[in-house]
């Protein structure tokens, strides 16, 4: 039986997302928008990603909200309304039946013989397990783990194979934020400063760009 | 009866398509951001979802814990990751339309198009 | 060091973008980008050799032994791939070097080169790389990059070009996530080749079905495949001309390259094409893809649009073999993967010279520039034949492996398309000839050829286009073995 | 938002326990959830919230632009830079094995130590730059 409080919880996400497609108030959708992730952080947390419902509700609510209300203060506070379309309702009611036609041979919701928590995770859990424990019982003598498997032996397993066995990809993620603040500078960044350097400088600037 | 136990993943799948549907439906560019964001948290929360194990833990070993279930922590490393594409991504689409707003006075899709002479 | 050639290949080009930053110089940030993108066409060309010599590469990212950790695995197929963006970056950087074009937004220009290096790095990444959820890492490493690159372009509407990019991107990328998340919960892991061998227990399975559309889906927004190109002609047209260059020759194919790893290598041929006959559905879009797209080139006002939606059509030659689903089919498509980068990658550097003589890419405006910048419209010329697919540049290669074919399976009608769609190209490259080499200069003003750093790149790529329409060993050689090692497992 | 004195007074009450709160998160995220990323954006909260509160050019002084931007280009090059010391080792790249030369679990603890804190250099420094971007275009 599925705990009410998921019930509850996907009850108000529903809302949450509902109200956001149709306030035209653009501030109140951006802080609807922000308790919308705090709301999935909650259900993160009951579907025991801690490490997830963390990082969503630090980005999420925090900075992503932040950023879409800069925005706003820049461009229109309300959207206009404009009649309902047909073509989108088509195209979101073929991806999200194909989607759940997709689901009808998935494992069900916490189903522990499920075939991925079989094959690589139970590796995962089973070295970590096995490494943080036996580390546990000789701290004083580190040299016991010349068994000749190689391991992390840390507690929390997700932070192993972010930093070490996913440690690349983690690279790379830590790439996209660079990649994006670089995008932003373009965009954005330097007409202040050249205001600053020199004032002739400025009208150059406004004329070639 | 078996689909019982899906309906998670449905109530998941809902929240994806109203993400998309404001993508593709609405002329605000900010409201597109905040579906897209709608949207991607919810393909999270399907990943999320696929990595619960009944009577299992949050993947952290306790002291001295032997012989405990616990839920799949690949799918959360993965999300970890998509996480952090999709506050780039926000913050990206954000410049873009501040930048939109300064050369064309609005952000709405209809009133852009029509200044750009309904170029494709 | 050797070994560690892979991991070299899209770290250097990464730590360089870091350091780019740091030198804040705009000639200097230059010079080192040229420098790095030079170098990684070295070690793709060392890559390539050692493959072919001792077979496929396999380099474990942390010591950790796949599945469990993220493995680098090269085979033919990437390191063809890896080649082609080398190449075209070592090409495309160096353009104009010393002539602060219109190109490269004033005062930016070292986060512009930061930009272009992440986007090198990302391509390659995706390329190289032998797991699924990395593909998706390094995609949108790409993808940012390419949005910020787009905008740079001087018409406003650049911008809205890259934010329809962004969101259509975006959208895609998250349907490729959707995509190995399915695929994931059918077979427990992220390793292509790990994937490869587990998915066959789960053929039958709606999921892996459902995983297969929406990876489809999502490259197919990636490499505008017909009915999804919508980004594309506003994003190649509005972009500033080199960066219109790198990614019509790059971004496509290794999107290209994408789908063809994921039928050939994850669901295998056998999946794809016997049980969903996929080609019922891919062979038709790429038809419409051939013809909209070059019916609507012959109607376009503006060189680079008529260039961008001859891409969309050139993309439906590429799937077209991809669906023959046969040597001679695969080898058309991925011999057409390096020529077209050969020639759209020149032609729309020819672009960016004219855009900096004068200043515009309207048609109208380019009346008589053929007297003015001989050299460069000459080159035009070739890489407008060679789109055309005259015998004697590589684009006559490419279809001529897809006749035959088409020929092979017996779907004549098909091969008589293939020629009928040549026809279009004919027209579409015409008028714009025409309107170079036979009327009037508008006005009088003093236009000059354009500058040997910019003659000298365009000359290469278009070069290529006839040296290696007639030296096919190398491309079409490579191909075909990379047809061979992926058709396998077919009859 | 000058005259919020409340505000400021609470904010600033506030702004040290949340970024004590980021470095403990940062240091402690082997052991319990958190960890680089995590610390990076609570980190780059604190900072976006002294901005909010006393204005720009205040978060300037204290946080310069430039530092920023080499702030993001520093946590990267920690980051890779752990992945060619593992090179120029003789491993693998980003093999923390070879960190230490008794134990290769003291090298993993290490690795993942320094990778983690260059991770949250350069989410702090990405974000905190995205904001003087998005922001400093309001100023006229």
């Amino acid at each position: 039986m599925p705990l009410p409080i998921e019930i509850v919880l996907f009850i108000f996400l529903l809302t949450t997302a509902v109200v956001i497609a149709r306030l035209e108030d653009l501030f109140a959708a951006a802080m609807l928008t922000g308790i919308f992730s705090l709301l999935s952080a909650g259900l993160f947390t009951i579907m025991d990603a801690v490490d997830v419902a963390f990082t969503e509700a630090a980005v999420g609510a925090g900075v992503a909200t932040v950023f879409i209300l800069c925005t706003l203060s820049l461009t229109a506070k309300r959207e206009y309304q404009q009649p309902t379309r047909i073509l989108p309702f088509i195209v979101v009611g073929i991806t999200g039946a194909a989607l759940i036609y997709g689901t009808l041979d998935m494992p069900a919701y916490g189903d522990p013989d499920a075939v991925p928590h079989g094959h690589l995770s139970a590796k995962f859990i089973e070295i970590e397990e096995k490494a943080f424990l036996s580390q546990d019982k000789h701290a004083a003598e580190p040299a016991q783990h010349g068994s000749g498997e190689k391991a992390v032996g840390l507690p929390n397993i997700v932070t192993s194979i972010l930093a070490s066995y996913r440690g690349y990809d983690t690279f790379g993620e830590t790439a996209v934020i660079f990649t994006a603040t670089i995008g932003v500078m373009l965009l954005l960044r330097t007409r202040r400063r050249e205001k600053k350097v020199s004032p002739p400088n400025r009208d150059q600037m406004e004329t070639t760009s | 009866m078996q689909w019982l136990g899906l309906w998670h993943y449905w109530a998941v799948i809902i929240l994806m398509m109203i993400g998309l549907y404001i993508v593709i439906a609405r002329d605000n560019l900010v409201k597109k951001v905040m579906g897209l964001s709608i949207f991607q948290v919810s393909v999270i929360m399907f990943y999320v979802s696929t990595g619960k194990v009944e009577g299992g833990t949050a993947p952290i070993i306790p002291e001295g814990g032997h012989d405990l279930v616990y839920s799949n922590p690949l799918p959360h490393v993965l999300m970890l990751t998509a996480i952090v594409v999709g506050i780039s991504t926000t913050a990206l689409a954000l410049a873009l339309i501040v930048r939109i707003q300064e050369a064309y006075g609005t952000v709405e899709d209809d009133e852009l198009n029509a200044i750009d002479g309904a170029a494709l | 060091m050797m070994e560690q050639l892979p991991a070299l290949q899209v770290v250097l080009p990464l730590f360089s973008a870091l350091l780019c930053l740091l030198i804040r110089n705009k000639t200097a940030s230059r010079l080192f980008s040229v420098a790095v993108s030079w170098g990684c066409l070295a070690i793709a060309l060392i890559l390539l050799r050692t493959v072919q010599e001792t077979g496929i590469i396999s380099y474990h990212f942390g010591g950790w032994f796949p599945p469990l950790g993220i493995e680098y695995r090269i085979d033919l197929l990437n390191a063809y791939v890896l080649i082609i963006v080398a190449m075209i970056s070592a090409v495309v950087l160096p353009f104009g070097v010393g002539h602060w074009g219109l190109s490269i937004p004033e005062g930016r220009e070292y986060l512009f080169f930061c930009a272009f290096l992440l986007c090198i790095s990302g391509l390659l990444g995706i390329t190289i790389t032998g797991d699924a959820f990395n593909v998706f890492v390094f995609l949108e490493i790409t993808s940012l990059s390419s949005y910020a690159l787009i905008a740079m372009g001087r018409n406003r509407r650049a911008l809205r070009a890259a934010f329809t990019y962004l969101v259509m991107g975006t959208v895609g990328g998250t349907f490729i996530l959707i995509g190995i998340g399915m695929m994931y919960l059918e077979t427990g892991t992220l390793n292509m080749v790990d994937i490869a061998n587990r998915l066959p227990l789960a053929y039958g399975s709606r999921t892996v079905l459902v995983a297969f559309a929406f990876l489809t889906v999502g490259v197919g927004i990636k490499l505008a495949v017909f009915p999804l190109h919508h980004w594309l002609p506003n994003a190649y047209s509005y972009a500033p001309a080199t960066v219109s260059a790198f990614l019509a020759a790059t971004a496509t194919k290794v999107s290209y390259y994408v789908l063809v790893r994921v039928i050939f290598t994850l669901f295998g041929a056998a999946y794809i094409f016997e049980t969903l006959r996929f080609h019922v559905l891919l062979i038709p879009l790429s038809l419409l893809a051939m013809f909209i797209g070059s019916t609507v080139a012959i109607y376009q006002t503006n060189i680079k649009r008529l260039l961008a939606y001859s891409s969309i059509s050139q993309i439906g030659y590429m799937t077209l073999g991809l669906s023959f689903a046969s040597i001679n089919g695969l080898t058309g498509g991925l011999v057409h993967l390096f020529n077209h980068a050969l020639m759209k990658g020149g032609l729309f550097l020819v672009l960016a010279s004219v855009m900096h003589s004068i200043a515009s890419n309207e048609i109208d405006d380019m009346r008589g520039l053929g007297r003015k910048m001989p050299f460069t419209m000459a080159a035009f010329v070739l890489g407008g034949l060679s789109l055309i697919g005259v015998p004697g540049t590589v684009g006559f290669i490419s279809k001529w492996y897809l006749v035959v074919a088409a020929l092979e399976k017996g779907w004549y009608p098909i091969a008589v398309l293939i020629l009928l769609s040549s026809f279009l190209a004919v027209i579409y490259i015409w008028r714009v000839v025409e309107i170079f080499f036979f009327r009037e200069p508008a006005a009088e003003k003093s236009i000059k050829e354009a500058p040997l750093s910019m003659l000298i790149p365009t000359w290469i790529l278009i070069g290529g286009t006839l040296f290696f329409g007639l030296q096919t060993e190398w491309t079409a050689g490579v191909a075909g073995s990379v047809a061979n090692f992926l058709l396998g497992g077919l009859p | 938002m000058r005259e919020k004195i409340i505000l400021r007074v609470v904010s600033k009450a506030f702004i040290p326990f949340i970024f004590l709160f980021a470095l403990y998160i940062q240091f402690h995220g082997d052991f319990g959830p958190g960890g680089g990323f995590q610390a990076g954006v609570v980190f780059a909260a604190g900072i976006i919230l002294y901005g909010v509160i006393f204005g720009l050019d205040t978060m300037r002084l204290a946080v310069p632009e430039r530092l920023m931007e080499y702030g993001i280009v520093l946590g990267l090059i920690l980051y890779g830079g752990v992945g060619i010391v593992s090179l120029i080792s003789g491993a693998n790249f980003l093999d923390y094995d070879v960190l230490n030369a008794h134990d290769p679990t003291h090298g993993q603890h290490l690795g993942i130590l320094l990778v983690e804190l260059g991770v949250g250099i350069t989410v702090t420094c990405a974000m905190t730059t995205i904001f003087y971007a998005l922001a400093g275009r309001g100023e006229k």
